[in-house]
């Protein structure tokens, strides 16, 4: 989740948690080591801690630039939604920095009203988060006192066993087999469904998983026979997609006599391992 | 029924107690104690108490080597905590893994907010926090309350796990960090600040 | 060691044999006590038959619900006799008499991936599966396996008792459901399309 440690880490610098050391003017003065902080909030804090400051206004003009600062190590190839957080907050940060360097006229206008609740929310949210990351240490010095505690946990005497009512059991074989197919599917954690919102969103590497399946049963087929009995028009353009990256990882070939003519595929790879399918695709994954 | 006799009554229920949390591999509330030894759940807390005074040597008796605990919602024996680096050795325990910083952060914001979704959460540490919750699912230290009927969002709460984990009986025993949350609540129970 | 001061040794190595009986399973030799409890022999002995007689009640407390006996060549708290009804029937209201869903899964999932430990069971099924695992070990469906000398992660895997309950005569004859054993993940021969 962190930045990755390497790239453009300055390790003699030091930890941001320690006293400040008079780093001011000189651009680069402050540099942090990339992969220490978890998120925006967390880079917010170490900044006010390391100036020993109170969340203030007048720290704010500091803390910004040293935020913004670090959003510059940030690459562009980061991680789009990690990057995009501390964004939010370091625009946050900017409008309130900007904000105090203009005079403040007495007309108190939209603009300001909507930076002063910028400014408060993203106060709340720090000093949240600073709240849940204190109370963070007393839930890990609990769990690591509980952990060496020993309870009273032994096996049932064989005796009391017997007195335990017969088991009922009604599976047969192929129905644990089948309880098994259930237990070992994958378990996503389910994301909030959108499906009232948007069409369902199909994968191509799932329906790759289709066309790899028919094409090793058949050896060859041709796109009609591949996309029968499929009325989902996005479940035909899933499977084409899926026909063309599984052409680019040398896997199939295919052969068109005439324009618009028929499509035959050929099941051409000798090697084949589901790591390929896990990352099949992916370009489209964005 | 016989309880016009109320000194053997007493003792007799706890000796019945002391039986069935032998043999218990989770923590029994009181009223799960009272229906397996067959007495009110005012006689079952007496005799409780009594045992716990019995085993921490306020009775007659030595301070035990063990000792009865209210941990999870319910009472179970344990090891006195004096004892329990030779047990260790004893036993050879190996340390289970520890919890990072992040899944750790993760935990309080839901042991506090919850019921709460995920991006409820994520939104608070302002990082992505999924792969943090399965880890917290499978260590059974989070559980799956329910799902919210329009958005569809799971919501997310704490288990007795974690309660017995933390050494606590209730969430009541977790510590008072609303002065703090009071002053950050207004603005972000809006949720779409991003 | 310091064996001088008779009286408080004895009361000490007393305490610490409770600590260790408190969490043994199987009885105790006179010999593995002394080392768990880091004491000569003869100490032992002495102290062992002292909690004998505290807990037979002749000493200052009452008589236990629970007493320490010598079974096998060894030592071990049992529950009193008098008191096996009451915690029949206690066991035999905790224990309903067909397995839950959760049970049926984590018992699937060992059959098909043993030997397995607990915590890859827990992986596969995205929740905590201690509690249906003591189940399962306690109707005698799975049994320990061995320990990994690594990591001292228990391996578990299931009993003949299964395969009487599944009309089989052994795991060979369940069905094949392979492709979702090689990889864990991909179940794509099974052709069905969302």
């Amino acid at each position: 989740m962190a930045p990755s440690p390497e790239r453009d880490a300055t390790p003699d610098i030091p930890p941001v948690n320690e006293p400040a050391s008079e780093t001011a003017a000189d651009g680069a003065g402050f540099r942090v080591s990339l992969g220490v902080f978890d998120g925006p909030f967390d880079l917010l804090l170490s900044l006010i801690t390391k100036h020993q400051l109170d969340i203030t206004e007048v720290s704010l003009s500091r803390v910004t630039d040293e935020f913004i600062a670090y959003l510059r190590q940030v690459g562009p190839d980061e991680e789009l939604d990690e990057a995009s957080e501390f964004l939010v907050v370091a625009v946050t940060l900017l409008d309130m920095k900007v904000a105090g360097l203009l005079p403040q006229g007495e007309l108190v206008d939209a603009e300001s009203v909507a930076l002063l609740e910028a400014r408060d929310l993203l106060f709340a949210r720090l000093l949240q988060y600073r709240a849940f990351k204190e109370v963070s240490g007393w839930f890990a010095g609990r769990l690591q006192t509980e952990d060496r505690r020993h309870v009273r946990a032994v096996r049932l005497d064989e005796k009391y066993r017997r007195a335990v009512p017969e088991l009922v059991w009604t599976l047969s074989a192929e129905d644990f087999a089948a309880l098994a197919l259930l237990a070992f599917a994958p378990k996503e954690i389910p994301h909030v469904g959108l499906d009232h919102l948007h069409a369902p969103l199909i994968s191509i590497r799932e329906q790759a998983a289709v066309v790899v399946a028919l094409l090793r049963r058949a050896g060859t087929l041709n796109f009609r026979e591949l996309i029968a009995g499929v009325h989902q028009p996005g479940v035909v353009v899933a499977r084409f997609l899926s026909v063309l990256e599984l052409y680019r990882h040398a896997a199939i070939s295919f052969e068109q006599l005439e324009p618009l003519g028929e499509l035959t595929l050929r099941w051409t790879a000798e090697r084949w391992t589901e790591e390929n399918l896990a990352t099949l695709g992916a370009d489209y994954d964005r | 029924m016989t309880a016009d006799h109320s000194a053997p009554a007493f003792a007799d229920v706890a000796r019945r107690l002391e039986a069935i949390l032998l043999v218990v591999d989770e923590p029994q509330s009181l009223v799960s104690l009272a229906t397996a030894v067959a007495a009110p759940v005012p006689a079952v807390r007496q005799a409780v108490e009594g045992l716990v005074d019995d085993y921490d040597g306020r009775g007659t008796g030595p301070r035990r080597g063990f000792e009865l605990r209210e941990v999870g919602g319910g009472w179970r024996l344990y090891v006195r905590e004096e004892h329990d680096e030779l047990v260790s050795e004893f036993v050879n325990a190996q340390a289970p893994s520890r919890l990072s910083q992040a899944a750790l952060e993760t935990l309080a914001v839901i042991a506090y907010k919850q019921p709460v979704t995920r991006s409820q959460v994520a939104s608070i540490r302002a990082v992505n926090v999924d792969s943090v919750v399965r880890t917290l699912l499978a260590r059974g230290l989070i559980t799956e309350l329910f799902t919210d009927a329009e958005t569809g969002a799971i919501n997310y709460g704490t288990t007795d796990a974690l309660l017995v984990n933390l050494g606590i009986n209730s969430l009541d025993e977790l510590p008072h960090i609303s002065p703090l949350l009071e002053d950050g609540a207004d603005g972000f129970e809006s949720e779409n600040v991003r």
